[in-house]
């Protein structure tokens, strides 16, 4: 559809059904605490190679807690993380990141002082070799080296529809597109697993349908698997694969949007009876 | 031009300005009163100009850098830092730099340091009749062997200048000398210095201190009950302010001194009546008299002399730096001449050649009896003889370092 | 050399025990009037998270106006009060001019503010009191001056400052009655609010320029009590206001937020301070004190990034 | 109207990467160089060069340096200058040690000094941030200050503790010591200053200088991109102290010509502190206006009196020079608290709708 | 617009001009001196009314709540034209204090909880204004954990360490804690799970049909917020574009294509969202 998603692979054609693909990450019995609080208590589910997988559940459940222990910003006192077939040791942020892992943050978390086109360059930055002396420079390898890169980020920048905002600060751009905006960083890093929390927050419904336009490219064509806490629950039922449902640091329920949806236990914790 | 052009490089503001203002007024005032009341020097107003260095270096050098076009005669710089930074440009820019007892004291070499002055005495001359006066106290110089001499100063280029003396003088003579630097951010901060003190008991204590160093030192000897008659300071920790802080407790506290104590001289009467009642000046007439003004004004009465004696030599009204320097290099302030000045017994007579800038003249002692300062003793003699081969030695020491230093262009006449 | 570093000290304390507990005492001392200092930062990081580097020159301009008011005849009471009056003044001057347009920056420009405000205060303390030093009043004041020695053994004296013992009794009733109003009040409560977040204090109708004009108002008094006491040891001068950088490490090392934490800062730096200077610092030439504070916050904080007591510095995504 | 980019279209990334993108934004650089390498050398006298360009053209340089640090990568400091007093020893070692080598090629290599000190001090940024950083980077402040007092080796055991600047020629022209002429050391720290600007210019547009501003704006964020934090504060710590470094040595060496080691204090720090945040953090262009202002308005205040004919007393003007400094730097906080770079950015943002107010 | 404009001219605002508790008169806001963000925004709140504010992002509409509490000042913006009259009062006189003291508070956007207060001293310096005594500030307390019993749970840790929306309830929370006569609330619904949107939402009609608390509310979620709320602004790049009951906003096409998300046939999947570009008939 563009030159951004072309560039990549596309996902293999036939797809399987998702409970059939790969593992790309497993989590077994995870338990989190911060003195009495216990964020995650023994939890234990998987992402599946290629797939969208929701994380729900009520205001305080541990849903984003579980992202940073994806990632590797929480350590959790138990169990292990099994990535790409390996179980993970205790690990940096930054190893997370460089062994494909990317997210966008709950509460926007931009480079405030810097455009859009510098955010999105950020998230090319474990992409980017050149050494100090050459940035010193410039001209020559460094230049080209920006220029190849500037080349990708402009496509995800076209892909985003966000052209217009390319050299504003995002300081001060709206809520919806700074998110517009981070998605976009983090897909700079051509991430192999991606970790979206509640990244249609504060929007209207024409923006949700975008975003979730996006995701759904990002994830068919791009075959980017992803992780999405949503509260909304029209997106979740429509987008993922399988859902996932935290209560209180618990897994109560995990499985196809519909089976969840009809669970009872879900119902009571979190849905309420309107939906 | 019908002006003699001096720049007056004081600091009225910031931590030194506690001291610095009594020497900006003496040296402000006298100036201003042989203009008020002889028309300058020779038939020739003297154009003062003021600027504020707050004893900063780099403000000094822009004083400099900013007056230095307009003729400036010679410089003042109140400030070891600042002169340090000057010593090089004087040179260059043909302006002596008079450091009145302060300053580099190897710049007493006139052969090497032609455009450098620091009459009456250097530092090192200071240090040495501390430690004369000590030796007279104990009975002899020979006494000193044993004894325990502590030394407090401000650790900067100014405090640190008497210990390469004061080290050899420790060496011929078996006293062990202990230091105790005070950094100038921890001037009124220094109980750590005399707590160990009183650990080491030091049988006296000399004091090179500044600004506000001085009376927190003589406030925590005080505390500590160090005997105030062991405790001598240098010619710059001389100040009634500085005593005061002390107040009856630090009676029998001593310093050093070459400038007249108290108000009695003419001179100062002409002040006040020329400049104080003209209301041509902003000083406090209760502090004219008082050591550092006295200093500030002895400062000026030397500016002035050089000028006159410039003057005369070179037969011209208004004068060049370059005169300056001749007048400088032969000026004598005799006995005579102070009278004439209004200012006799205001200083030992001095003399300045041109190998000699500093002339190694006699300083006298005086002592703070709870109220104010009195003479305590005589003249004494500096140990030239220590001290002029050191001089020499620090002299070429520095010559060679900042090679290729410049030659003295025209050699000292024998 | 070894011998030096580690066993000697301890020799030394153990055979000069007197002189051991001077050191300790002037630690002691040395850590209250640092702390004195701290806590008028703290007052005012607490209350609006700003680093209020005026603190120093504040202090100064206490204790000028106090000993010039005197200078020009006002009796030493009246001088004291119309002092407290003026720094009334200058709260609401500074909460005016400078805080209330500002309100929402970011810390490092509030700090340059206040830095700006140093500046200010300089010069106009200098043109309106001049920059001779100046004698503290404190027999004028009512505070002890005397001091009393202690004989232990033959030789051994520890003497103590009276206006010491003095400036410790204030600390401590300071530092009691200033934690009792963070922590137990309504308006405490507001103050720290309004440290995390200017806007969101304002939204819920806390008037920032009233507690600004009175946490000034309070750094104010705490300053003239800090000029009285250091003024009292050295003179009043505005070579005093370097003396303020000591509190800086009190400050991290006690957390910028806690007012015991000014306190306890205050006495670990003054103790290891003095202890460190009279027993190692001889070893490098002396004259260590000068970053000796530091290195003890900046070990403590390595450990303990907020500080003591300070409150935890909060990262999360 | 005056001020537009309309009708410049950029047809290729790299000349939208450009340093200056805006047509009349390189006429006006190019301006200023000429004004800089042409007009002021021909054109001004000693004062103004030794008192105020040479000044001025320092403390850019070191406002940019702390600007790679603060301004760039967030970590504020109040050690500048203290690092700068390291570069200014290094020098001085240097040109004693290797007494012919180029004096130019010393002050440059003696940044590499200081970066190296300025790393190891940076190592506490890992843990402690914010306020509680400044706050040690003091300690770096007051520790290398007591270095520069009680280590002599480092003052060639002068007698006085300070360093003179030695007599050293370059292609036949004095460019050190007391006979070197305003004009060749004007030329000497001009060129020193253009080139370091125009290198970090390029460094700061490209990955260093983003990943350094992505830790300023949110570190934990940037760790979660990939960023290492403390190889990239390390990093800015280096880079910040050679410039530094290089602006101390130069400071001494074509400006003040002797230095003692309270020429390094920690008035210097704050005031290039100042310059940063009134040019406006973050802003290379911010760090010249910064400089000009904290440091030509005092020495121009301190003249107006004299010009006007005013007979005003030294420390009266000292005392409301103080004043206004003080006043004007919490006036333009408050008019703008990103710094003379972002009301630069506002009027040319006037000018480009122009005549419209908005 | 003027056909969906419901409200006729001069029957209910101008007869009975004491019945409105906030009008907002054709303000402009600047931000940093440049950046026009509202232009001419005009709207009221009746005594007792729910009045949604709808917009895309980017808007203004928090910029339109901001300037009703007089928050601007802090970022650097600025009413430059018009008139907001609270009660009678020109708002642009009193400070955000004074509107606190007067009943009006305003529940920003993004939370803004005091992350260093723990969750309940949170809530009571949202009292900080009261002077009805500990014991009626008390008594809120408890009903605010009725509320919210999350909170309760949460109640001693530090509001920095909660979760997003957990300081969502405690913001709110906190607002109630004043006993206003009117809340401003910004984006009450972001980040809240689907249960507790409702519960909140419901909370709003309680203290307005029980103690006549006015609401003015920016949201996103424009189906809860029409389906409370009595009238409706929609807003579009500083501008209203649109106004009316909230009945027949609901009916109307365009807000129902793009608001609601109901096309002709139903709710749209958002999988098979078409990916172009469609344009607002309101804007043609
Ligand atoms: N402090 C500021 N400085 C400059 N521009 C700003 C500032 N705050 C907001 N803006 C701009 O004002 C416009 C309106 O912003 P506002 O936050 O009011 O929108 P909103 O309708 O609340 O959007 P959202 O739904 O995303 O919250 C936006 O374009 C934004 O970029
Ligand atoms: N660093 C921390 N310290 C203390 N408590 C924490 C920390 N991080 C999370 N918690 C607590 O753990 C629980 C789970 O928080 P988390 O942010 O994961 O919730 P969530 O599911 O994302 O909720 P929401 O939908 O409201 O964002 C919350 O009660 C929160 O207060
Ligand atoms: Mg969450
Ligand atoms: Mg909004």
């Amino acid at each position: 559809m563009n030159a951004f998603v072309a560039d990549k692979a596309l996902a293999p054609a036939g797809e399987p059904e998702s409970a059939e693909r790969e593992v790309l990450l497993r989590v077994d019995n995870v338990s989190l605490a911060f003195g009495g609080v216990k964020a995650i208590t023994d939890i234990s589910f998987d992402i599946r190679k290629g797939e969208i997988r929701a994380i729900i559940g009520p205001n305080g459940a541990g849903k984003t807690s579980m992202l940073n222990v994806i990632n590797g910003f929480y350590h959790p006192q138990q169990g292990t993380i099994t990535w790409q077939g390996k179980v993970r040791r205790k690990m940096k942020p930054y190893e997370a990141a460089s062994r494909g892992i990317a997210r966008t943050f709950q509460n926007v978390a931009l480079f405030k002082g810097m455009t859009t086109l510098d955010n999105i360059m950020s998230g090319r930055s474990l992409k980017m070799h050149r050494n100090f002396f050459w940035q010193l420079l410039w001209r020559g390898p460094a230049e080209r080296e920006e220029i190849e890169h500037r080349k990708k980020v402009e496509d995800i920048i076209d892909f985003l529809e966000i052209q217009a905002i390319r050299k504003t600060p995002v300081g001060r751009l709206p809520y919806g597109l700074q998110k517009r905006v981070e998605l976009g960083r983090a897909l700079a890093m051509e991430p192999d697993l991606l970790l979206l929390d509640e990244p249609m927050a504060g929007m209207n419904l024409e923006e949700k349908e975008d975003m979730s336009r996006f995701i759904i490219d990002v994830n068919q064509e791009f075959g980017t698997t992803i992780a999405l806490i949503e509260h909304d629950m029209g997106v979740v039922m429509d987008l993922s694969d399988r859902v996932v449902v935290l209560d209180y640091g618990k897994k109560i329920a995990d499985g196809p949007p519909e089976e969840v949806q009809a669970s009872q236990a879900v119902i009571d914790a979190y849905l309420g009876v309107s939906h | 031009q019908d002006s003699n052009y001096v720049p007056l490089l004081t600091y009225r503001t910031g931590p030194y300005a506690g001291s610095g203002i009594h020497i900006a007024n003496g040296m402000h005032d006298y100036l201003k009163m042989l203009n008020e009341r002889d028309g300058g020097i020779g038939g020739v107003k003297l154009a003062l100009e003021e600027c504020e260095t707050g004893y900063d270096a780099q403000k000094g050098v822009e004083c400099y850098e900013a007056t230095k076009g307009k003729g400036a005669l010679v410089y003042n710089p109140y400030s070891t830092g600042i002169t340090l930074q000057l010593i090089p440009k004087a040179g260059v820019d043909k302006i002596p730099v008079l450091s009145m007892g302060y300053g580099l004291s190897a710049a007493a070499d006139g052969t090497t340091f032609p455009w450098i002055f620091n009459v009456p005495d250097t530092y090192w001359d200071g240090a040495s009749v501390v430690i004369k006066y000590i030796g007279e106290q104990e009975g002899g110089l020979e006494n000193l062997k044993g004894k325990k001499i502590g030394y407090i100063f401000l650790d900067a280029g100014y405090g640190r200048e008497p210990i390469p003396l004061l080290e050899q003088l420790a060496e011929k003579y078996g006293f062990e000398l202990l230091q105790y630097p005070v950094p100038g951010a921890e001037m009124q901060n220094q109980s750590s210095q005399w707590l160990n003190v009183r650990r080491d008991r030091p049988d006296y204590m000399v004091m090179w201190g500044w600004g506000a160093m001085n009376p927190t030192a003589i406030k925590e000897a005080v505390k500590i009950r160090y005997p105030m008659d062991k405790f001598i300071g240098v010619w710059w920790s001389a100040g009634d302010d500085d005593a005061a802080a002390g107040g009856q407790d630090a009676k029998g506290y001593k310093a050093l001194n070459f400038s007249g104590v108290g108000r009695e001289f003419g001179a100062l009467d002409d002040i006040q009546k020329h400049v104080i009642d003209a209301g041509l000046s902003t000083t406090d007439p209760e502090t004219i008299g008082g050591t550092l003004y006295n200093r500030g004004v002895l400062n000026s009465v030397i500016i002035a002399e050089g000028i006159r004696t410039a003057q005369e030599l070179t037969g011209k009204k208004a004068i060049t730096g370059e005169d300056m320097r001749l007048g400088l290099e032969a000026l004598n302030l005799d006995e005579a001449r102070l009278k004439e000045l209004g200012l006799e017994g205001f200083a030992h007579p001095m003399k300045v050649t041109c190998e000699d800038h500093a002339g190694g003249h006699p300083v006298f002692i005086q002592e703070w009896d709870g109220q104010e300062w009195q003479q305590a003793s005589g003249w004494i003699e500096p140990m030239t003889d220590v001290v002029r081969p050191l001089l020499e030695a620090a002299a070429k020491e520095y010559a060679e370092k900042n090679a290729p230093w410049p030659e003295r262009t025209e050699p000292c006449p024998n | 050399m070894l011998y030096d570093i580690f066993i000697d000290p301890f020799v030394q304390m153990y055979q000069m025990p007197d002189f051991f507990l001077q050191v300790l005492w002037e630690g002691f001392v040395a850590g209250i009037l640092y702390a004195l200092i701290a806590l008028g930062f703290v007052l005012i990081f607490k209350a609006s998270g700003v680093f209020n580097f005026a603190q120093g020159i504040m202090v100064v301009f206490a204790a000028l106006t106090l000993v010039g008011l005197h200078e020009n005849g006002v009796p030493a009471f009246l001088a004291l009060i119309l002092t407290i009056a003026v720094m009334g003044v200058l709260a609401y001057g500074v909460e005016r001019v400078v805080m209330r347009p500002l309100v929402n920056q970011p810390d490092i420009i509030l700090l340059m503010a206040t830095i700006g405000l140093t500046y200010f205060l300089v010069g106009f303390g200098e043109f309106v009191f001049g920059g001779e030093p100046k004698r503290m009043i404190t027999e004028e004041l009512g505070l002890p001056t005397g001091s009393t020695a202690f004989e232990m053994g033959e030789r051994g004296l520890v003497i103590l400052q009276h206006i010491d013992i003095a400036a410790a009794v204030i600390a401590v009733i300071m530092v009691t009655a200033l934690g009792i109003f963070f922590n137990k009040t309504r308006i405490g409560r507001a103050l720290r609010a309004v440290a995390d977040d200017h806007q969101a204090a304002l939204s819920v109708g806390i008037s920032l320029n009233q507690i600004w004009a009175i946490v000034w108002f309070a750094a104010g008094l705490v300053a003239l009590a800090t000029g009285i006491m250091w003024g009292a040891r050295s003179d009043v001068s505005f070579a005093l206001e370097i003396v303020a950088f000591k509190a800086l490490p009190v400050l991290i090392l006690g957390g910028f937020t806690s007012i015991p934490g000014a306190i306890v800062g205050g006495l670990i730096i003054g103790f290891g301070e003095k202890i460190g200077e009279l027993y190692w610092g001889g070893l490098v030439g002396g004259g260590i004190e000068s970053w000796l504070a530091y290195i003890i916050a900046l070990v403590f904080l390595l450990f303990r990034p907020q500080g003591l007591f300070g409150e935890r510095i909060i990262e999360r995504i | 109207m005056f001020y537009r980019e309309a009708g410049q279209f950029k047809t290729s990334y790299k000349s939208d990467q450009a340093l200056f993108p805006i047509l009349q934004d390189r006429i006006g650089m190019i301006a200023i160089l000429l004004i800089a390498f042409v007009l002021v050398p021909a054109f001004a006298n000693d004062f103004f060069l030794t008192s105020i360009m040479i000044p001025f053209l320092v403390f850019s340089l070191a406002a940019i340096g702390l600007n790679v640090l603060t301004g760039y990568c967030g970590q504020l400091s109040l050690g500048t200058g203290a690092f700068m007093g390291v570069g200014a020893y290094a020098a001085y070692k240097l040109t004693s040690i290797f007494p012919d080598a180029n004096v130019i090629v010393m002050v440059l290599v003696s940044g590499v000094f200081s970066a190296a000190i300025g790393a190891v001090f940076g190592l506490p940024s890992l843990r402690i941030k914010g306020l509680y950083l400044a706050v040690t980077t003091l300690a770096a402040q007051f520790f290398l200050e007591w270095c520069f007092i009680r280590i002599p080796w480092l003052y060639n055991y002068n007698a006085s503790g300070a360093i003179e600047v030695p007599h050293r020629e370059m292609l036949g022209v004095v460019i050190t010591g007391a006979e070197a002429t305003p004009i060749a050391r004007y030329f000497a720290v001009l060129s020193i200053t253009a080139l370091i600007a125009y290198l970090m210019a390029n460094v700061l547009r490209g990955r260093f200088g983003r990943s350094w501003m992505m830790i300023r704006d949110m570190d934990i964020a940037a760790e979660l991109m990939g960023i290492r934090p403390l190889r990239t504060k390390l990093m800015a710590f280096a880079v910040s102290s050679y410039i530094c470094g290089v602006a101390g040595a130069m400071m001494v060496f074509f400006w003040l010509s002797a230095a003692e080691p309270s020429s390094f204090n920690i008035r210097l720090s704050f005031q290039i502190l100042f310059m940063v945040i009134l040019g406006g953090l973050g802003s290379l262009g911010g760090a010249f206006m910064g400089a000009a202002f904290i440091w030509i308005l005092p020495v121009f205040l301190k003249f107006i009196p004299g010009i006007m004919g005013f007979n005003v007393a030294a420390e009266t003007v000292q005392h409301a020079t103080f004043m206004i400094v003080g006043a004007l730097i919490i006036f333009f906080l408050i008019a703008e608290p990103h710094g003379f770079a972002r009301l630069w950015q506002i009027a040319k943002q006037k000018l480009r709708v122009w005549p419209f107010p908005y | 617009m003027a056909l969906l404009d419901m409200e006729q001219p001069g029957s209910q605002s101008a007869a009975e001009p004491a019945e409105e508790i906030l009008s907002v008169n054709n303000i402009e806001v600047i931000y940093d001196h440049v950046i026009l963000v509202l232009k001419g925004v005009s709207l009221t709140v009746p005594k007792g009314g729910i009045v949604a504010l709808l917009g895309a992002n980017g808007a203004g509409k928090t910029t339109t709540l901001k300037a009703v509490s007089n928050l601007l000042g802090a970022e650097r913006g600025e009413v430059t034209k018009g008139k907001i009259i609270f009660e009678g009062e020109e708002v642009q006189a009193l400070s955000p204090n004074d509107l606190v003291r007067r009943g009006c508070i305003q529940v920003m956007e993004g939370r803004h909880c005091f992350g260093h207060l723990s969750i309940e001293e949170n809530l009571l310096t949202g009292a900080y204004t009261r002077k009805d005594g500990y014991s009626a500030v008390k008594a809120d307390l408890e009903l605010v954990y009725e509320y919210f019993p999350r909170l309760r749970e949460r109640r001693q840790s530090q509001a920095g360490y909660t979760s997003g929306g957990e300081q969502q309830m405690c913001a709110i929370g906190r607002a109630l804690m004043s006993r206003p006569k009117m809340i401003l609330l910004d984006e009450p619904s972001m980040g809240l799970a689907p249960q507790l949107v409702e519960e909140i939402f419901e909370i709003v009609r309680k203290l307005n049909q029980n103690e006549g608390v006015s609401f003015l509310l920016a949201e996103q979620n424009t189906n809860v917020a029409l389906k409370y709320a009595t009238y409706g602004y929609i807003l579009e790049s500083g501008r209203i574009v649109l106004d009316g009951e909230a009945k027949a906003l609901r009916e109307n096409e365009d807000v129902k294509e793009f608001y609601l998300g109901v096309g002709g046939e139903g709710r749209r999947s958002f999988r098979n969202v078409k990916h172009y570009k469609r344009r607002k008939r309101w804007l043609a």
